[in-house]
């Protein structure tokens, strides 16, 4: 499988979201810095991961969604490769309007960093089928803008269409999040945001390799379309 | 603008803090009057912060060698080796003063500025610590000062990206005036790619980098009051605020320079930033610096050399570069959209040289800038040893359950989760133990080693008897690192004082260092950093005297760890270590009997060893399910803490021991562990302590759903879980 | 020249911070407070006044402010 | 009634979110952009009219302006 995470400046889980992919893919995933205007051909998943791009300054993930390398990244969504946003990763997938809504600050106002009980609602999709469907997963958040926002009719839009992918389960929710969206992904089918981090859960020494599944599914779902 | 050539007037010199003798000592030196930004380099010099004056001659009676020490003291972070050709560079400082004006961002860029002593010298941060002390919970600013502190060391580390990964928090009137913030990084790099201050080669580029240079913390004395500002306003001394984004931006750039080769020597820029890292850089290599200030990128107008040789603004660097690689440098930090200026160069006249707008504002001796600075030898005097609390005297309590949970849910011992949650403790992907346990643990990037870092120091122990509180500070840190199965390879100290002027509170010093001396030196755990903070006082009340003590521990293999929750019910509950029940400035006699008397637990530093060097074989060899040294609230509170981490409960028999059974089971006896291991291993796990020596005794099981001691109480785990959950939030107003 | 920019949540949406806000004046004993609303100023300097306000607009529409949530205003300051 | 207040960062006070919009308006092609400063409004609506700026201008102090590093102004707005 072929990947590539993109960099921009103040991103930080980066390097966690490459072991991850490492340990799944058996690959280096291309890393491409914000400033590129285009992408390595071929790719099989692209990703947006955590950190704090550009300070979060202004709003978080509004200025990295502009960077040069987001045109290119449009486009193969739109081409239909695989685009997953993790954190930091979601809320730029959201300001650069390759998925509906928004991430604001906390209900708490605080950052949150801990294990929430995760729910996989649609376990069907190219990034979940190897969970189960309704499968409740320990996962750690650590995120300031986590609450997702989107009017009614968008929420009932997403709700209608299973595009909700991951939920905060009863009790969990620790942002405030509407209908304690977790994550969404879009139409298409291609491109998924979450806040959550499965890419810290992939190691027996995380105390859980729940997350694995997740990168599982992508390369299994590639390889399928290479065969 | 401020002028250079104004006069230099007695008040002037006081302003700038330097003492009479101390100005006459610099008249003596350079054989004139010294112009403003000569004045101001001497006193960001010689100040306490810089020079150490007070505390120097103490602080070299510190053991600091070792056969793991690769670099003690002196440089921006200590160095051990780690095997494997890498090494773990760390420290710890205080940023107390600007924490306490405005908690945000004294908070943040204290963690800012610990951050760059590690990368500095080019180790990239895997873990952060704080340690953390602020005034009774009912003072009025308290909550504001939690709040603030805790948001600000969240808001820079998280960012930054360095898993905050531990820490403490006490509470105490004492620290109403003054809170303190301590802050820790650890480091790791290759051991053959490690930088320094000391620069090397004459007339080589002194480039500027990283963020501009603004008014911040200039003239945190009153200098700008109106006779030397034509403009008070517009030269009020400012807060400095941190910029984590920068921060990030500095760290991957020094990184991807450093691995170029252009890099000679490198300092970061913290307190009076351009003034002490060229003189540094310059003094450690035997050269001279001229600095040209024209080419200092700023942030406003106007500013005069005085202000730029003293400003504090944050996320900059000073570096020596090798001219031949110099496009290449530019280039990095170009890409990471950084500023970068060559300011000056190194000589060989041994002067420091400063021009601003074409003139040379100062020129002094660049090695007595240094050398010379005031040494004392300050009067201290000796303190008397607290009588030893007899523990019959102190009441039983009345009802051991409610004791309990009224101990737990005390503002000292009840759950930091509202503060550890507000710290990213997972990024990088290498946590393996989280925050709430004895020590954090982090696995070695792309090794199967694991670091262990714990902070600590018990004030009020050091209050009463300052000697062995430093003793006990030493050995708390040892024992948490062994209690999860570390080596205890070397520690860095912060300590936090009050007025050094003061016979007593130089004693306490004095006998701090004594006692941390004593305990490095027979736990063969060298001190490799440090700082010192002094003057943490308030209309004359100085706060309890507070050596942090910060340390790290090596896990060969790192999946051979203990934790402090229980696992498994049937497993067999094991005490080692001698219990005699002391209650001596315990949080028991604290909290339930109302008094604050007696000494503190005495460390048998041999015991010490002998035990923990013991256990810390037993989890290696994967025998131990569980492990929690006994510290604050005595056995009862750490198995209560075993039980709700681990969501089961426990049955124990009382303990054995010749004092009162509620001494032993709140007591803070020193050197001792509560111990979980599978049923069928206890016997074998009890003969090899006592092969080693090692005093033990089987207390009991884990299992069921309440904490017992039998005939004496039954809690619900649960209950305790709400008990000591609830304080914190309660307190910040969320519940 | 000079120019502020002010962009509000729009009405529908939720302001987590307006609302902690609120919380905070109450149980500072401030009496009567109703609804508290947070929004942000961007005051930007340009060094060319020509198409002042058709370029901060679009400053707006591309960056500063995200349509879906907040509205703006553009204020010339001098 | 209602009251907007306004919180900007002191002079020279370092304001790294500024900085950062102003680098990427430069690099979204807006030129000539000099120094960009942010700041906030918190709007307010008050029940009782009586004392509302004493009111107002005590909120500021207490909580919703940090006066260490931040100024802050009252407007009425109706
Ligand atoms: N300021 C803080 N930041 C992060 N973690 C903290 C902080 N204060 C306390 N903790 C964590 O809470 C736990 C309990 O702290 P403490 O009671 O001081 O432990 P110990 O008695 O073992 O030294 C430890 O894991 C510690 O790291
Ligand atoms: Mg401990």
């Amino acid at each position: 499988m072929k990947s590539a995470v993109i960099l921009f400046p103040g991103t930080n889980r980066e390097r966690d979201m490459i072991a991850a992919l490492k340990k799944v893919t058996d690959a280096e995933p291309a890393i491409v810095w914000h400033a590129k205007t285009a992408l390595p051909d071929g790719l099989d998943l692209i990703v947006l991961p955590g950190g704090f791009s550009y300070g979060d300054y202004l709003r978080a993930g509004a200025i990295s969604a502009r960077s040069p390398i987001m045109r290119d990244v449009v486009h193969r969504a739109e081409a239909g490769v695989p685009v997953l946003g993790v954190c930091n990763g979601f809320q730029a997938l959201c300001e650069a309007g390759l998925l509906p809504g928004v991430l604001m600050r906390n209900a708490s106002l605080k950052f949150v960093c801990r294990e929430v009980r995760l729910e996989i609602v649609n376990a069907q999709t190219a990034f979940t089928h190897l969970y189960r469907p309704s499968q409740v997963i320990r996962c750690p958040v650590a995120h300031h803008d986590g609450n997702y926002f989107a009017d009614e009719a968008t929420l009932d839009r997403l709700e209608a269409e299973s595009r909700v992918v991951f939920r905060y389960a009863q009790g969990s929710n620790p942002n405030g999040s509407q209908r304690d969206i977790a994550g969404i992904i879009n139409e298409a089918g291609n491109v998924l945001g979450m806040m959550p981090h499965p890419e810290d859960l992939t190691d027996p020494l995380h105390g859980s390799t729940d997350g694995l599944a997740l990168f599982q599914s992508i390369a299994t779902t590639a390889q399928e379309k290479a065969a | 603008m401020l002028k250079n050539e104004i006069a230099i007037t007695p008040e002037l010199v006081a302003d700038l803090g330097l003492k009479p003798d101390e100005y006459q000592r610099v008249l003596d030196l350079i054989g004139r009057e010294p112009s403003l930004t000569e004045l101001g380099i001497f006193s960001a010099m010689w100040n306490e912060h810089c020079s150490y004056k007070s505390s120097r001659k103490w602080l070299r009676t510190l053991p600091t060698t070792g056969p793991r020490v690769v670099c003690g003291p002196g440089e921006n972070a200590g160095i051990v080796d780690i095997g494997d050709g890498q090494v773990a560079v760390f420290k710890m400082e205080s940023h107390n003063h600007p924490s306490y004006i405005e908690p945000y961002q004294g908070a943040a860029t204290g963690v800012g500025g610990i951050l760059r002593d590690v990368f500095t010298m080019g180790a990239r941060p895997v873990a952060a610590l704080n340690a953390l002390r602020f005034g009774a919970p009912d003072h009025p600013r308290t909550r504001h000062l939690v709040a603030g502190v805790v948001a600000g060391i969240g808001g820079y580390g998280n960012s930054f990206g360095v898993p905050t990964v531990g820490g403490e928090v006490n509470f105490h009137p004492r620290y109403n005036g003054n809170c303190l913030v301590n802050a820790f990084a650890l480091g790791i790099a290759d051991a053959d790619k490690v930088f320094y201050s000391k620069a090397e080669g004459v007339g080589l580029p002194v480039v500027y980098l990283g963020a501009k240079t603004g008014r911040d913390g200039v003239g945190g004395s009153t200098m700008a009051s109106a006779e030397f500002a034509d403009d008070a306003d517009e030269k009020r001394p400012t807060v400095q605020v941190g910029d984590p984004f920068t921060e990030k931006r500095l760290l991957e750039a020094c990184q991807e320079l450093m691995a170029t080769g252009a890099v000679v020597a490198i300092q970061d820029m913290g307190a009076a930033g351009l003034t002490c890292s060229a003189v540094e850089m310059g003094a450690k290599g035997d050269l001279g610096v001229r600095l040209d200030l024209d080419a200092v990128p700023t942030r406003e107008t106007g500013m005069s050399a005085y202000e730029m040789m003293l400003s504090e603004s944050q996320e900059r660097m000073l570096m020596v570069l090798r001219p031949e690689k110099r496009a290449a440098a530019e280039a990095v930090f170009k890409k990471w959209d950084l500023d970068f200026a060559e300011v000056g160069q190194t000589t060989n006249d041994l002067r420091f040289h400063v021009l601003r707008h074409g003139e040379e504002v100062a020129n002094l001796p660049i090695k007595e800038l240094g050398d010379e600075a005031p040494e004392y030898d300050r009067p201290w005097s000796e303190l008397q040893k607290p009588a030893v609390l007899a523990a019959d005297t102190v009441a039983e309590p009345a009802d051991y359950g409610q004791a309990l949970l009224q101990l737990i849910a005390a503002p000292d011992l009840c759950s930091r989760r509202w503060v550890w949650e507000q710290y990213d403790y997972l990024v990088q992907g290498n946590t393996v133990q989280r925050p709430g346990g004895d020590a954090a643990i982090i696995r070695v990037d792309g090794t199967n080693k694991g670091l262990a870092v714990a902070v600590d120091v018990t004030p009020r122990y050091v209050e009463a008897d300052p000697r062995e509180g430093g003793k006990q500070a030493v050995a708390e840190v040892w024992r948490n690192l062994t209690a999860v199965g570390a080596e205890p390879l070397a520690i860095t100290d912060n300590l936090n004082f009050g007025n050094p002027e003061k016979p007593d509170v130089m004693g306490q010093l004095v006998a701090a260092i004594k006692g941390i001396g004593a305990a490095c030196e027979v736990l063969a755990f060298p001190v490799v950093s440090g700082n010192v903070s002094l003057y943490n006082e308030t209309s004359g009340e100085a706060i309890l005297p507070t050596p942090a003590i910060a340390g790290i521990g090596l896990l060969p293999d790192v999946a051979q760890n203990a934790g402090i929750a229980l696992e498994d019910d049937g497993d067999v509950i094991l005490l080692a270590g001698a219990l005699t029940g002391w209650l001596g400035q315990s949080i028991y006699l604290r909290e339930i009997a109302g008094r604050e008397d007696g000494g503190p637990p005495p460390v048998d530093l041999a015991a010490e060893k002998r035990n923990g060097d013991a256990i810390r074989k037993l989890i290696r060899a994967g025998r131990i399910t569980a492990c929690h040294d006994i510290s604050d609230g005595g056995l009862l509170v750490a198995l209560a803490e075993m039980a709700m981490a681990g969501e089961r409960g426990a049955n124990i028999h009382a303990p054995e021991g010749a004092a009162p059974l509620h001494a032993l089971l709140f007591g803070e006896d020193q050197g001792c562990y509560l111990l979980a291991v599978a049923a069928e291993e206890a016997e074998a796990v009890i003969a090899a302590l006592q092969n080693d020596d090692v005093p033990v005794q089987r207390l009991g099981t884990v299992g069921g759903a309440d904490l017992v001691v039998e005939g004496t109480l039954a809690v619900p785990v649960k209950t305790l879980r709400t008990a000591h959950e609830s304080w914190f939030p309660a307190y910040m107003g969320e519940i | 020249m000079k120019a502020r920019i002010i962009v509000t949540l729009k009405q529908s949406v939720l302001d987590p911070q307006g609302q902690a806000i609120e919380g905070a004046l109450a149980a500072l004993g401030f009496d009567g407070v109703g609804s508290v609303r947070q929004g942000k100023i961007i005051d930007i300097e340009l060094s060319d006044p020509a198409d002042a306000e058709t370029r901060l607009n679009a400053m707006c529409e591309k960056l500063l402010a995200n349509t879906v949530i907040e509205d703006y205003r553009v204020e010339m300051v001098e």
